[in-house]
């Protein structure tokens, strides 16, 4: 059916678009649906026509999940579709407000995310949830402190298992310094150690992987493996089709807060998926030429103290470069640098061919520079403010004459920025914490924009976002190239950078590695440069 | 902080933050007004005196001096700071407005006690934004501070105003409204318009609610953290001048323990102590909450002990009221 | 059998205290209804308190409780004014708005209330000031001076020092309009007496917990004090028990300090104190007597011009209580509370 | 709140917070300490009796009664809350101590008053945990309802205690050392022991760090929350046996203003008012830090007046040195 283009309306047009009767669903797979060979009895979990409402938005329509012992169960849908809700209600944060949810053939009722964990319905939930002023140590056995004869904490215990977990998914840090220190990806990496160190029935994971690069999906991957064939059930969640692919055995899928369909992931392929998820079929897209300006944005040699050292690049109007590289290799340091926000200690970098020093974000801000941090949470959401005060932030001047906000003007830009970008809310006074992880990345990416800026930093722009959203930021970020802009793209994901980049820059470990034109630009060459293997 | 039920609070970091969400800013003021509307049914009740119109100009002219900080106290608590020293900070102001006028005009003392009020209010602010120190202390600080500058100053003697005009300021009547309430309101409603239409009251919101991210988006936090406690400390100036004005006294006591007072209007009126969610009007409502809830105490003339007792319960009653009746 | 606010206790108890007070001859008034031009209805008097956070305060209302209780037509509306000037403005307006017949006022500071007292006045309703005056019209004022009383107790300690030595001051809350007075009246006498050093200023608040630190450094600093001369009887217990903790007893250091309750009274017979300010809180009676005659329409006798608006009912001075006159005294002032233990006896 | 160099934040997830961790628990209370023992070597010039045993042990036991209040305060702080009540919760002990021993001995006293201050305790945590009430408001309340309490009980007037055992509880010695002092030690270990030795103390740090989290682990954050609370005016209760066996009389007013001095010793011992990071010891030398000031400044005899510049001002001092000194 055809997308509707507009935001607000559009989200709820699309729900009454779909009627419960007449929605597409393979033949046998109705409510109570099995996978093949598998009985209603030896299901480890069974839950039917689960619905969720906050205020009268339905986020969860009559789904059904099931998942069987050593089943690894994906669920795939778009930004907003109700991953994490469903997900919330098997882990007890939310309580349904109609279904019912099966363990291992009995009826239970989650009343707190304890309760969840008493029944072994381990979560690994969609935003971090570790305690940053605690140690890994602690945080991994929050709420199951390990105790020594005396009831007291058993410190020498909870180190040795800490230590096997670490290697066990080889993370190498200090397991005693606080985790807020840690970047996400260590972070990430932490709760699923986390998670394993409680002994599991049930493992639900809310896209573990969209902060980790490749190596660490694969430790992920095999340690998912490993517990399959400890007949651990596993719920997946991942905006990356090919991952599910690779570990999955059976995929739902959820369009609006509906099911759209379950499969054995052997009996469905890629385009199935994304039309089922966004209700049509993609039409192929190729990105127009583009041609270059002159250098915009320079750097030699630049280095700052312990993050990275002679950085140089160049980064021409109308230009899109990639910065590739392995987590840890000080990209966003970089990129922190030339915002201003990270004081760089040698070299010297040019704007229009001439020499600045930037004093902050402000004084970048002012120069025409915008950086989409990657920590979403920590440096980019105004968490209970409103999605429109959160686009505008960045430039208010520009909503601004004889000193007061011209609010009508700002509702304009934010109204135009939503549908340009298609964020999915209820409308632009909703508290953007309230949106779905996607939509938020839009919002903040429509912040950059209310600058008019001429160099635009992405620091993992796609992170958590899904395929079609996915597209959708690409064609943005190349018609703001298009407009003459200089843009440089970290992320790491290779496919990204490659779809993306005019040229590709890989560090490793705070130095340049490697400067690849798109034509030579492939995965192999791009991982080989990353890790020097 | 509050513990809430599992279902009201989805996982992510900002849980308590978007909680509160669910219970708008609108919503959430309801959510006060239902509790003083309450108040004052019961009060109306309690008393047939209650709702004179001489009681009621009395409850606002009464509400005034708390009111009027409580006000400066709300930009401060919106950027997630606190500023304990607005009592000390009204008592300098007081005893400068006496001790100028003793020897000059109102034209003079009054700038100058104001001027002196920001200077404090400066001082906090350049500790609390540059220096980095936390608010609460930097503040705790100047309250012990200025309320040593007021006694050096005095002499620890109380210095009588004579002066007949400035004595009208504080106690007469403009349009049949007392000139207090009318101070009040104003700086109510220049505040309201700074906070909810300028891009510093709009920025004031963001750095409370995430700080770090309204630096990365050029907001010069620093700048505008210090300017917000020259706020705070200006408008503590103002409240002062009405209390002066009102009593015709400048005592170095004046003020002792209105931070208290003044915060709890605050956060009666359902501004956050977290930051970034908050309005004055809000302020303006747990204001008069506070206010009623003396008045009626004093007319029905319960036992003052046990006014304590009901003043105590009372508050933690309409917040809860407040909390209950906006989550529906 | 309810009880009175505050003071909790019923007018029972408050009629026996009723006859040990001491100035109930003044404005005499035999119990039984007051009758205002023919009828006997209801009669409510307002009375605003300073505060009730010292026993003074309440020893005060209890005097005028009790004169209250001697008419069964009489009853009070009594409120706090948290030592707080805006407060008790506040509070006086609220008990115009309630429509009681007569005010009694005893100010937190004199200058501060004077809008209130006027409005007091505008209404028409009688306003009897008691301890602390207010420049402005009023229907009469009872007061005593604590800068006098100050300056005998003061007198008392130059002359015990004939004249020479080092003291330690511990005052009031600072600021406190009493603590102000008798600092000054403190001042006065040593201005006569150059051979008196004041070796330092601490502030006691009026209660034990702070002088006894305050003390403590003091005696630290400084090896050779022979006076603590301070503005309350709770604050020279304190210093006493520093001293005591100090190892510094024999240094016999003498204790001058205000209050005239009969703890501070047997504290001076047992030697603990020379000299204790008698600064008696039972005016309360005195006033409740002086707004009832007013509304009686009697005119009170005694009242004469003092050169502020309105009139004065000058009370016969209480001599300041040393190891003379402690014993008859003993009784007379107020409080039925013991005195602590004299760690140093 | 407080500004931060861009450089101290790039590489965490947690923007200020992170900030603060770098200079850790440890780094942090070295800071706490640098402040101390300059304050002393300060003090030690400023006057040669400073240094002396018996003046040193009357520091340590004037330090006691606030001190132990701040420990109890560390508790709460560390789940990013606030308890403004303790010093009425004090007040209304001290009165019970008083009012009992009157007819009972100590054995009956001690406890009952204790218990009592843990009831109001009680009732701070459900309000704070269950009624969703911020900290701020519930324990505000408390504050004025519980000093009701203490003034109904006594009728305003205070109880003499005359009980000899008593009096020595609180004025005598033990192996050399002050009563007092050595219940506030007491006091410090056993907590020291439960926030770094137990579940429960580490799930304290938890709830103030990310209450969520905590919750999602399973931490029963409600329950937990409660006993803090719980803990605090307990801890009031004992504070408060010393208070009225030091001075032997129960004032309905003590305690008065005493919940500032031990929150801002929690704070100058470096514990984060945005909860999670802190330390029981930080706490003993912010109260050392505390005591000491008063201290030196009465034994250089500075007048009153000034004394409150002083202190105002070198609490600001000391918490600025402890920020300076562990960022190095
Ligand atoms: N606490 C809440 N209050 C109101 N609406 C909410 C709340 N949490 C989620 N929603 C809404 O529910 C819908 C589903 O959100 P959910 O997070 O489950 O989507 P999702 O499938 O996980 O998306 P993403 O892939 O971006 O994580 C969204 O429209 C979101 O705005
Ligand atoms: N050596 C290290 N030890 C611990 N943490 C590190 C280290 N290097 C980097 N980090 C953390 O990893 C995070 C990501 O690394 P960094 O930003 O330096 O490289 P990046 O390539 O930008 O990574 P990303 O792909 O996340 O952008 C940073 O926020 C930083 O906190
Ligand atoms: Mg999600
Ligand atoms: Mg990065």
């Amino acid at each position: 059916m055809p997308r509707n283009g507009s935001a607000g309306a559009g989200a709820t047009s699309r729900r009454r678009s779909i009627p419960a009767s007449n929605r597409v669903r393979p033949p046998g797979f109705g409510r109570g649906a099995t996978m093949r060979g598998a009985t209603m009895t030896d299901l480890l979990l069974d839950a039917r026509g689960l619905t969720k409402r906050f205020g009268d938005n339905v986020v969860l329509r009559d789904v059904d999940l099931s998942v069987a012992p050593g089943e690894v169960h994906a669920i795939v849908g778009e930004n907003g579709a109700g991953k994490s809700t469903l997900i919330k209600i098997l882990g007890g944060v939310h309580r349904a407000d109609g279904g019912s949810m099966r363990l291992e053939g009995r009826e239970i009722s989650l009343s707190s995310p304890q309760a969840a964990l008493d029944h072994g319905i381990v979560v690994i939930h969609q935003e971090l949830s570790l305690a940053p002023h605690l140690t890994t140590v602690e945080n991994i056995f929050l709420g199951h402190f390990l105790r020594n004869a005396f009831g007291m904490l058993d410190h020498r215990r909870m180190r040795a298992r800490t230590d096997e977990l670490l290697k066990r998914l080889s993370i190498d840090i200090d397991p005693t310094i606080p985790v807020g220190r840690l970047s996400i990806a260590q972070q990430q990496m932490i709760e699923i150690a986390k998670a394993i160190s409680v002994r599991a029935k049930l493992l639900i994971l809310d896209e573990p992987t969209a902060v980790l690069d490749a190596n660490r999906v694969d430790t992920l991957f095999e340690l998912i493996g490993r517990l399959k064939s400890e007949g651990i059930g596993v719920v997946f969640i991942s905006h990356h089709l090919e991952e599910i692919f690779r570990i999955a055995d059976r995929v739902t899928v959820l369009r609006d807060g509906s099911r759209t369909g379950t499969e054995p992931v052997r009996d469905v392929d890629h385009d199935w998926l994304v039309s089922r998820m966004i209700g049509r079929e993609f039409e192929s897209y190729t990105s127009k030429q583009r041609q270059r300006g002159e250098v915009v944005l320079e750097l030699e040699g630049l280095s700052s103290e312990g993050a990275f050292e002679a950085i140089s690049l160049q980064v021409r109007a109308g230009e899109i470069v990639g910065l590739a590289g392995l987590i840890g290799a000080g990209r966003t340091e970089v990129a922190q640098a030339i915002f201003g926000v990270r004081k760089h200690s040698g070299g010297t970098m040019r704007l229009n061919g001439a020499a600045v020093r930037l004093s902050g974000p402000r004084a970048a801000t002012r120069r025409g520079i915008a950086y989409v941090s990657e920590d979403r949470k920590a440096f980019g959401l105004l968490p209970n403010r409103p999605v429109r005060e959160n686009m505008t932030i960045s430039n208010l001047a520009r909503f601004t004459s004889f000193g007061v906000l011209r609010l009508s003007r700002e509702r304009a830009f934010v109204r135009e920025q939503i549908e340009e970008l298609d964020i999915r809310l209820s409308g632009m006074q909703a508290t953007i914490s309230t949106l779905s992880g996607g939509n938020q990345q839009k919002a903040l990416l429509g912040r950059a924009l209310a600058g008019r800026p001429k160099v635009l930093i992405f620091d993992e722009p796609t992170r958590g976002v899904d395929i079609g959203a996915k597209r959708e930021i690409y064609r943005f970020i190349e018609d703001l190239a298009e407009e003459g802009a200089a843009i440089l793209v970290i992320s790491s994901e290779m496919e990204e950078v490659i779809r993306l980049s005019d040229r590709i820059i890989v560090m490793r470990s705070g130095r340049v590695a490697a400067e690849l034109q798109r034509a030579e630009a492939s995965e192999e060459t791009i991982m080989r440069a990353a890790t020097m293997a | 902080m509050s513990e809430t039920t599992p279902s009201s609070r989805p996982r992510d970091g900002a849980g308590t933050r978007s909680r509160q969400q669910i219970f708008s800013a609108l919503i959430g003021r309801t959510g006060v007004l239902a509790a003083l509307i309450l108040l004052i049914i019961v009060s109306s009740f309690l008393n047939d005196r209650f709702l004179s119109v001489p009681n009621l100009m009395n409850v606002l002219r009464q509400v005034s001096i708390v009111g009027i900080l409580a006000v400066g106290m709300t930009f401060v608590i919106l950027t997630k700071g606190i500023d304990l020293s607005v009592g000390s900070i009204l008592g300098v102001s007081v005893v400068l407005f006496a001790g100028i006028l003793e020897t000059q005009s109102m034209a003079v003392a009054i700038p100058l006690g104001i001027l002196a009020a920001m200077a404090l209010g400066l001082v906090n602010g350049l500790g609390v934004a540059f220096a980095g120190i936390p608010p609460f202390i930097m503040t705790l600080g100047m309250l012990s501070f200025a309320r040593g500058l007021a006694f050096i100053y005095t002499g620890g003697t109380p210095i009588p105003i004579l002066d007949e005009a400035f004595f009208n300021l504080g106690n007469g009547y403009t349009f049949g409204v007392p000139n207090p309430t009318l101070i009040l309101l104003g700086t109510l409603l220049v505040s309201g318009f700074v906070l909810t239409q300028t891009p510093f009251g709009r920025s004031v919101y963001a750095i409370g609610s995430n700080e770090d991210a309204a630096r990365l988006s050029g907001v010069p936090v620093g700048l505008y953290t210090t300017i917000v406690y020259v706020i705070s400390g200006g408008v503590a100036g103002i409240s002062g001048l009405v209390y002066a004005s009102q009593l015709s006294v400048g005592t170095p006591i004046a003020g002792q323990a209105y931070e208290l007072d003044a915060i709890a209007a605050v956060v009666v009126g359902g501004t956050s102590l977290f930051g970034g969610k908050g309005s004055v009007t809000g302020t303006l409502i747990g204001t008069l909450i506070i206010g009623v809830l003396a008045n009626i105490l004093n007319l029905t003339g319960v036992d003052p002990f046990v006014q304590q007792l009901f003043k105590g319960a009372l508050i933690v009653v309409a917040v809860f009221i407040m909390a209950r009746s906006s989550r529906a | 059998q309810e009880t009175m606010p505050i003071s909790g206790k019923t007018c029972a108890e408050l009629l026996e205290q009723y006859e040990g007070l001491p100035f109930t001859d003044v404005l005499p008034l035999e119990a039984g209804p007051i009758e205002v031009d023919g009828s006997t209805d209801e009669i409510v008097i307002g009375f605003s308190q300073t505060g009730f956070n010292h026993p003074w305060r309440i020893a005060m209302l209890e005097a005028a409780q009790a004169e209250a209780c001697r008419h069964e037509n009489v009853s009070m509306i009594v409120l706090d004014g948290n030592v707080d000037v805006a407060k008790q403005n506040n509070d006086v307006r609220d008990l115009i708005a309630r429509g009681v017949d007569a005010v009694l006022l005893s100010p937190v500071e004199s200058a501060a209330l004077m809008p209130a007292a006027r409005a007091v006045m505008n209404e028409g309703i009688p306003l009897i000031v008691m301890d602390r005056d207010v420049p402005t019209e009023k229907t009469l004022f009872i007061g005593q001076s604590n800068v006098t009383m100050g300056e005998r107790v003061a007198e008392v300690m130059a002359e015990d020092l004939g004249g020479e030595g080092n003291i330690v001051v511990i005052t009031g809350l600072q600021g406190s309009s009493p603590a102000v007075d008798r600092d000054q009246g403190m001042k006065n006498v040593l201005a006569d007496h150059p051979g008196i050093e004041v070796l330092a200023v601490g502030d006691g608040e009026w209660i034990r917990e702070p002088a006894v630190p305050i003390m403590e450094d003091f005696l630290t600093a400084f090896p050779d004090i022979d006076a603590v001369f301070s503005h309350a009887e709770e604050s020279s217990w304190g210093a006493q028990l520093a001293i005591a903790r100090a190892g510094r007893c024999e240094d016999g250091i003498l204790h001058y300090t205000f209050d005239g309750s009969n703890a501070g009274f047997t504290s001076v017979r047992d030697g603990t104190f020379r000299a204790d300010g008698n600064y008696t809180p039972f005016i309360g009676d005195i006033g409740m007597r002086a707004a009832l005659y007013t509304l009686m329409g009697m005119e009170i006798p005694g009242a004469e011009e003092y050169g502020q608006p309105g009139v004065q009912l000058a009370l016969p001075d209480s001599p300041t209580v040393t190891e003379a006159n402690a014993e008859e005294w003993i009784g007379r002032g107020w409080g039925d509370f013991a005195p602590p233990l004299d760690p140093c006896q």
